[in-house]
């Protein structure tokens, strides 16, 4: 960084070191896709912000804890206070669910301390429950909504289906996904909300109704996730619907769902990305360093989470200080380009983080040469257009 | 054909049977008397290998069987006839009566002294009437028939039958008694715990006395008859 | 029309596995008296273990049909006589905590190791087609899951009712003692009908495997509905938890294919309360009684 | 109707010996005969001064809880002993397990959320409203429930509850589903009760409130008719007592109870998420029971104390595996020491007394 | 009907499952009296009871207390009205002691069985019946022992005791006596002499010798229906009661217990 204090060791910090707080889940449905991984891409940031600033740091001293919210938000709650008061937690980071999500938000605003929301995906959060110490930084339900629905109708998925598990992610994606669709000048042929959650496991009705529907959809979009995810699309190749001519557009996927189900039973999918690991030359360097550490390649969670972090870090680094005010005024409106975030840029109105999203498409088998390397990117969505226009509904 | 040599029975810290000896001999019926909690009932679980705390000898046809699991002593053809009569609220009467394995002599186990389930049937009608049921509907009398018709049919050559009159009418008293004889005619030796007196005299050969824990007195039949008013009083039974 | 007895259908594929299900905790309830909290976790554990021999030692899945529930049957007997075993003179409600116990830590160790995302399991090329029903086409998989799985269950019903097996396991779970004092030996029984109950469970889990999603919480919400099903068909009889079994899927299929999702998500537990309040002991249960 | 079907009304059958009321403490391997001469008369039995001393140690404890945690872990153990105890209440004096408590408790966390929000009352109103609202739940479920016992009751219990789960999440006009009611506020006569520290101590009288109406109830006329319908239902009835009746108030006054704290704990965490309705809540209330001891009371203090404490420890600790911990623990418990914490130690403390009285 | 009866019963049926166990069975009580039943094992006896006391629903018939029809209540409601029964399997609160069980005979009807909100030690004011029951029945020294650890004999006892407790109309005894030694079933049966007074009871027994002694009455069941009812003097010289139930050495029996 340019032109930065250059303070002697943690002297401008409040307390002499930084701490980054990663809060998510590391026993549940979640911990894959995120998980104990983030925590190591977070500790891969600090090391790199030590090995590019070495002793010009603020502060040699920077630690990350961490803490299992197992996705409840009760759970999360108690445990983000405690982290801000109890750890001295700088800013916490991940928070995977959007209900606990919120609540980390409110903590958030009442300990005034930042939080760097990656994994939950609800628009509120640049929404209603903004406010000046959370970011929302890698997607949210419109970015997946409108990226899948407006490009695959573009492309020719006229006739749509939707079928969304009856909560309010899948119902905001739904709506989110139809109103692309239609804008893009599609149509939505039917929608049906499934139980959720699911305890039969079984989504046959709706894929024997899909074939009988008039006119036939080209397309069966889905917004189920995880477990519930895979299940809809076991039961999609058992029922034969992509011969029958259904295609299936599934609203979130992370590579790690991609991962579990293999490419086979999804060869053809098309979604929305944040990002992804084969993408370019920084990627796969990234990518490389990420399975070295972890055994696995990263998902777009793990890269945003070192996105942050590092973003963070090196707003302390510019502004050489930990206060929160601070750090957050330095953030603000701050355009950036890392590895994560391209065309990236921090709002200031509702600190949505806009970057540049990529639709892509599952492979079919024959094409996987590597070892997760199972889609193709269709092509990239400009940040201007991945993303909604700030809410009024947002009031800093 | 059993001894029973220094036998001592604990319940926890509470000793319940101080070094008791007895003998019964082949195709006899002996029975076991004494006051209420003098131990019989202890007594006859020790024999069949039921009672955890016990210390002491037990042998049948002079081969030691105190380190002998229950059911490899049930084979060797013991049949017991516990006290609370040992009804299954899960089986029907007949799905119990058959439930013991038949001994027979071939396949090593027992003598071939089983009563074919006609037999038992003839004994017993009600138990031939009401065999569907399952034996915890029951009344207690006919519980105590089934208990009783159970090992009868298992073939068992050593009843230890523990109160089997308890609760039956008079005329079954006599059928029981009745049956007890004729088993005893067919070879098969029984040790009989009972409260009622002149019930055992009526089936019995011999007579231990048992009294705190240990054995009192060894009577003959004819001993017992002509001391039975003594022995109602001294003893209360 | 055609609609109609295409939701029918699936919802005896869906029955097929509860009644499996059932069937597993019924035959383990019946004998032993121990109401399995960990069923759903055997479940799981049969799901995956065709996964991993599949994935890890190249075993298709007919060999995994028949490898698994054997497998997981030892393992059943195993914990039977590490655990269930010590408690059966004690109330049952211990061994239902206990087999809570056990759900808990096996759904852990399954998810250390093999994580909380599914793990893929294809569906053998054999039976990947699908079956010309008249009316409709139908996934031949689902069809020979509803053949299997009515297979299975007569077979059980005929080896308890009509063998002697029943009765042994019967009498020895009851009163333990008495029934050793009939020369039988308790242990050698009821350890393998614990062992075949597991087994059944994880024969359930191989057959879901192709068709849903493999991971460790597969089994955690769907023993519940098991529950309510048992309930229904009166726990412990092996005829009622399989026609309950059946009877609850096709209720599910109906109520998701033509009832508010409120309807269909509670109609199983609708459908338990109005059976306790007309018949407490459960469609085919009898009071208290024989299996 | 059918006909009564209460399995030891019947005297002919011998299953009331085989077969314990319910799940307590009894273990057969303890001859009859060693046994404390009465349940009750042990309770009551310890000497006066022994009991003080533990009523002020425990307020003691009670009052010093948020200086030595964190604030916000003590209002939590706070409120899952509220939800112990009322499960042991069901449990340990009457013999039934519930497996479906979660319902009375997030049915209360549901209704004190949404009347705190919408009516704006103090907070106490707020959950004597969701408290009565658990209670007026579990009086339908109750009816239905107590007509089966033991391991029938465990399971209906626990597939009522799984419905009530089903139906908050599908109406989520009001429940706002998978997103829960955010924003409950913490409203006491303008007090700022923000902190979490001071939150406790505001509290702190409900739960204590709570908790003396659970061993009053125990120690009352009332709780002698249970003990005695847990131990023998038949003879209860033969004593004129209406059983189902009993088993029925009991139920209600246990989901009043749990509705306390259910109600405390929506409050304090300002949210109310579906997760107060699921299964494994019920669940973790009653591995809270047993490790504390059944038919203890004080028992669920301690259980839930330990296991809040060391999940909150657990997860920060980095090792993953809660489940293993927890269940490891409960199945230990199972096997070895089921009498629990509560249980072990007053045993201990009962042999310790009597060996000092007849040294031997 | 038969306006002096206290318990009358007409008609009274019960079946199990297509086996009819109490068939048709007309039964009349005097106040005061104690009336036995007796009859062969299986005879209905106990399911009588069983549909006396509440705890089974008739199939077909009515049962009348007091000149009140108290047909198919349910045993609560009996108890309260008046009927009280000891069991023929002994059934007691294992844990609790002698006066535990004395203490909830007594509150049954006062209604404190309801008060949670109370102390229980408001069953202090029982104390001093307590004490006297359990001297009548002597178990004055066992007052604290929990019921598990009585003898057998004790916990016969304390079932008359609780019967006792309840102030009952009609005491109804299921074999009182069985399985008991002499000694202790002489104390039995003078203990029922003395309880009699004031009460009408109704009693299950084989052992002829304890009919002879207490019974003003005795009806003879066999196989559902009544066979004879008379004195005991009658009754014990019928022909179809020594067939069905005696035997042929009655007489012999008789005497030796005696
Ligand atoms: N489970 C037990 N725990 C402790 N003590 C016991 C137990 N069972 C029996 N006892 C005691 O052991 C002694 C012997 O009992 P046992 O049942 O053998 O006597 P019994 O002679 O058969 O008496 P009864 O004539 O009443 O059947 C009695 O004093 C009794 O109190
Ligand atoms: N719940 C039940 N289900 C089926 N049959 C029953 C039931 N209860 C009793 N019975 C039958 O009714 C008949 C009468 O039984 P009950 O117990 O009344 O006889 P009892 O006269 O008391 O005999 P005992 O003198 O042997 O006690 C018996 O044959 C018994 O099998
Ligand atoms: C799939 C998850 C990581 C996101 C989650 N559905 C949410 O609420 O935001
Ligand atoms: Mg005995
Ligand atoms: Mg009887």
């Amino acid at each position: 960084g340019g032109g930065g204090p250059r303070s002697s060791e943690g002297e401008k910090l409040t307390d002499g070191k930084i701490v980054l707080g990663v809060l998510n889940d590391q026993s549940g449905a979640y911990s894959e896709l995120s998980g104990k991984n983030s925590v190591k891409a977070v500790e891969m940031a600090v090391a790199d912000f030590k090995a590019k600033h070495g002793d010009k740091a603020v502060t040699g001293d920077i630690t990350v804890v961490t803490a299992d919210h197992q996705n409840k938000p009760d759970v999360a709650n108690t445990r983000a206070a405690e982290m801000y008061d109890r750890k001295a937690v700088d800013a916490i980071f991940d928070v995977p669910t959007s209900s606990a999500a919120e609540k980390v938000a409110d903590v958030a605003k009442e300990k005034r301390k930042p939080y760097f929301n990656i994994t939950a995906a609800t628009t509120t959060l640049s929404g209603v429950k903004c406010n000046k110490y959370t970011f929302h930084y890698a997607y949210d339900t419109y970015m997946l909504a409108n990226g899948t629905g407006r490009n695959s109708t573009e492309q020719g998925a006229r006739n749509w289906y939707m079928v969304y598990p009856n909560y309010q992610f899948g119902q905001d994606m739904e709506k989110s996904f139809s109103t692309a669709v239609e804008a893009a000048g599609g149509r939505v042929v039917a929608r049906d909300a499934a139980p959720f959650p699911n305890t039969s496991g079984d989504y046959s009705t709706y894929l024997l109704k899909a074939p009988t529907l008039n006119p036939r959809p080209d397309v069966l979009g889905t917004m189920q996730a995880g477990a519930e995810l895979v299940n809809l699309v076991k039961q999609y190749n058992e029922f034969k619907l992509r011969d029958k001519g259904i295609g299936l557009a599934v609203g979130l996927m992370f590579l790690t769902d991609i991962h579990s189900l293999t490419p086979a039973a999804l060869s053809g999918t098309v979604y929305t990305d944040a990002w992804y690991w084969n993408y370019d030359v920084q990627n796969r360097k990234f990518a490389d360093r990420f399975q070295a550490e972890t055994g696995t390649r990263p998902t777009f969670a793990h890269a945003a989470n070192y996105s942050a972090a590092t973003q963070y870090l090196e707003a302390v680094q510019a502004s050489g200080s930990d206060d929160a005010d601070t750090v957050v005024g330095a953030l603000e409106g701050k355009e950036v380009e890392d590895l994560f975030l391209r065309n990236g840029k921090i709002r200031a109105e509702d600190h949505r983080v806009v970057h540049d999203a990529y639709l892509a498409q599952v492979k079919p088998a024959v094409e996987v040469t590597e070892p997760w390397d199972y889609v193709k990117i269709l092509k990239t969505i400009p940040a201007a257009e991945a993303f909604k226009a700030p809410s009024p509904d947002c009031k800093m | 054909m059993l001894r029973v040599e220094n036998l001592s029975a604990w319940y926890g810290e509470a000793r319940v049977l101080r070094d008791v000896s007895l003998r019964v001999d082949a195709g006899e019926v002996v029975t076991l008397v004494g006051r209420n909690g003098a131990g019989k009932s202890t007594l006859l679980r020790c024999v069949m290998g039921l009672h955890a705390g016990q210390r002491g000898t037990v042998e049948l046809d002079g081969r030691d069987i105190g380190r002998l699991p229950v059911h490899r002593r049930a084979r060797l053809g013991l049949g017991w006839v516990p006290d609370d009569r040992g009804s299954y609220a899960s089986l029907s009467v007949a799905e119990q009566l058959t439930l013991p394995p038949v001994l027979s002599p071939r396949s090593g186990d027992g003598v071939g002294l089983s009563w074919p389930l006609e037999r038992i049937f003839e004994a017993f009608p009600v138990l031939h009437e009401r065999r569907a049921v399952p034996a915890s509907t029951l009344s207690g009398g006919e519980q105590q028939m089934l208990a009783l018709a159970r090992v009868l049919r298992m073939g068992a050559r050593l009843l230890l039958c523990d109160e089997p009159t308890e609760g039956l009418s008079p005329l079954l008293v006599q059928q029981v008694g009745d049956i007890l004889r004729q088993a005893k005619r067919h070879g098969v030796t029984v040790l009989l715990v009972e409260q009622n007196l002149r019930f055992a005299t009526e089936v019995a050969d011999r007579h231990y006395l048992l009294a705190q824990g240990g054995i009192a007195e060894a009577m003959e039949n004819s001993e017992v008859r002509s001391r039975e008013r003594e022995l109602l009083t001294y003893l209360g039974i | 029309m055609t609609g109609f007895l295409q939701n029918t259908f699936n919802g005896l594929v869906s029955g097929a596995f509860y009644a499996l299900l059932a069937l597993g905790l019924a035959v383990i309830f019946g004998m032993l008296r121990v109401v399995n909290f960990a069923h759903g976790a055997f479940y799981m554990l049969g799901a995956f273990g065709a996964y991993i021999l599949l994935a890890e030692v190249g075993v298709p899945f007919w060999w995994a049909l028949v490898l698994v529930p054997t497998g997981l049957g030892l393992f059943g007997m195993l914990l039977e006589r590490a655990f269930v075993h010590r408690l059966t003179r004690l109330d049952p409600l211990y061994n239902f905590l206990l087999t809570f116990g056990l759900t808990l830590i096996l759904q852990d160790v399954v998810k250390s190791r093999y994580g909380i995302q599914s793990s893929p399991y294809a569906t053998p090329a054999e039976l990947g087609g699908s079956v010309d029903l008249g009316l409709f086409d139908f996934p031949t998989y689902r069809v020979f899951i509803l053949l299997f799985a009515v297979a299975v269950c007569a077979g059980v019903w005929w080896l308890l009712t009509h063998t002697r097996i029943g009765v042994v396991v019967r009498a020895a779970t009851e009163r333990p003692e008495l029934t050793r004092a009939f020369g039988i030996d308790v242990g050698r029984w009821v350890t393998p009908v614990f062992g075949f109950g597991v087994g059944l469970a994880g024969l359930a889990g191989v057959l879901a495997a192709p068709m849903r999603a493999v991971n460790p919480l597969m089994g955690a919400d769907l023993i519940i509905v098991v529950f309510a099903v048992v309930v229904i068909g009166g726990l412990g009889s092996i005829f009622g938890s399989v026609a309950a079994g059946f009877g609850i899927g096709l209720i599910q299929a109906w109520g998701e294919a033509y009832a508010p999702p409120i309807v269909a998500q509670t109609l199983v537990f609708i459908v338990m309360a109005a059976v306790l309040l007309l018949r407490p002991a459960g469609l085919f249960g009898r009071e208290e009684s024989s299996a | 109707m059918t006909e009564r079907s209460d399995k030891s009304s019947v005297d002919v059958a011998p299953e009331t010996p085989d077969t314990p009321g319910g799940v307590v403490p009894q273990t057969p391997e303890t001859p009859a005969r060693s046994r404390p001469p009465s349940v009750l008369g042990a309770v009551a039995g310890a000497p006066a001064w022994v009991r003080y001393a533990l009523l002020v140690v425990g307020l003691a404890v009670a009052l010093w809880l948020p200086n030595g945690l964190y604030p916000a872990v003590a209002v939590d153990i706070a409120c899952w002993a509220l939800f112990a105890v009322s499960v042991d209440l069901l449990l340990g004096y009457t013999g039934l397990l519930s497996f479906g408590h979660a319902a009375f408790w997030g049915t209360s966390a549901y209704v004190t959320g949404l009347v705190a929000i919408h009516a704006g009352l103090p907070f106490p109103l707020a959950v004597l409203g969701g408290a009565l609202a658990a209670a007026a739940l579990a009086a339908p479920i109750g009816y239905l429930a107590v007509r089966r016992t033991g391991i029938y009751f465990a399971m209906v219990t626990l597939a009522f509850a799984q419905m009530i789960y089903f139906v908050a999440n599908e109406w989520r006009g009001v429940t706002r589903g998978e997103n829960g009611l955010q924003g409950v506020p913490r409203e006491l006569a303008g007090l700022d009760l923000s902190d979490e520290y001071y939150f406790y101590y505001a509290a702190l009288p409900i739960v204590l409130a709570g908790l003396f109406a659970a061993w009053r109830i125990v120690n009352s006329p009332f709780g002698r008719v249970l003990v005695g319908i847990r131990d023998n239902p038949a003879r209860a009835r033969a004593l004129g007592y209406p059983v189902h009746r009993y088993k029925l108030t009991v139920f209600v006054l246990s989901g009043f109870i749990a509705g306390l704290g259910g109600g405390l704990f929506a409050i304090g965490h300002r949210f109310v998420s579906l997760d107060v309705l699921h299964w494994t809540t019920s669940g973790k209330a009653v591995i809270m029971v047993v490790l504390g001891g059944i038919g203890t009371l004080w028992g669920g203090l301690l259980g839930a104390a330990v296991l809040v404490r060391l999940e909150d420890w657990l997860s920060f600790s980095g090792f993953d595996m809660i489940g293993l911990v927890t269940g490891g623990l409960f199945v230990l418990v199972v096997l070895l020491f089921r009498r629990g914490i509560w249980g072990s130690a007053a045993a201990l403390a009962q042999r310790w007394g009597a060996g000092r009285r007849r040294p031997h | 009907m038969t306006g002096q009866a206290l318990l009358s019963v007409r008609g009274l049926t019960r079946d199990f499952r297509g086996f009819r166990a109490v068939d048709g069975v007309d039964l009349d009580v005097a106040p005061g009296s104690v009336h036995a039943l007796v009859g062969p094992n299986g005879a209905g006896k106990t399911t009588l009871f069983n549909l006396l006391t509440g705890f089974l629903r008739p199939g077909a018939g009515r049962i009348e207390l007091d000149g009140r029809d108290v047909t198919g209540l349910p045993p609560e409601r009996m108890a309260r009205l008046g009927v009280a029964r000891s069991f023929q399997i002994t059934s007691l609160f294992p844990r609790l002691s002698a006066r535990e069980h004395l203490e909830l005979a007594l509150q049954s009807g006062s209604g404190l069985g309801w008060r949670f909100w109370r102390s229980a030690n408001l069953l202090r004011r029982y104390r001093a019946r307590t004490d006297e029951l359990l001297d009548l029945v002597g178990l004055g020294e066992h007052a604290d022992t929990a019921a598990d650890a009585l003898a057998y004999g004790r916990k016969r006892a304390l079932e008359l005791a609780i019967a006792l407790a309840l102030e009952p109309k009609v005491l109804l005894l299921d074999e009182p006596t069985a399985g008991m030694g002499l000694e202790d079933v002489d104390r039995t049966v003078d203990l029922i002499g003395r309880v009699r007074e004031g009460r009408t009871v109704v009693l299950v027994e084989h052992n002829m010798s304890v009919v002879g002694r207490l019974a003003d009455r005795v009806t003879v069941l066999r196989a559902g229906q009544v066979l004879v009812e008379g004195s005991y003097q009658e009754v014990r010289v019928d022909e179809r009661v020594i067939t069905a139930y005696l035997g042929v050495a009655t007489a012999g029996v008789d005497d030796a217990a005696g």
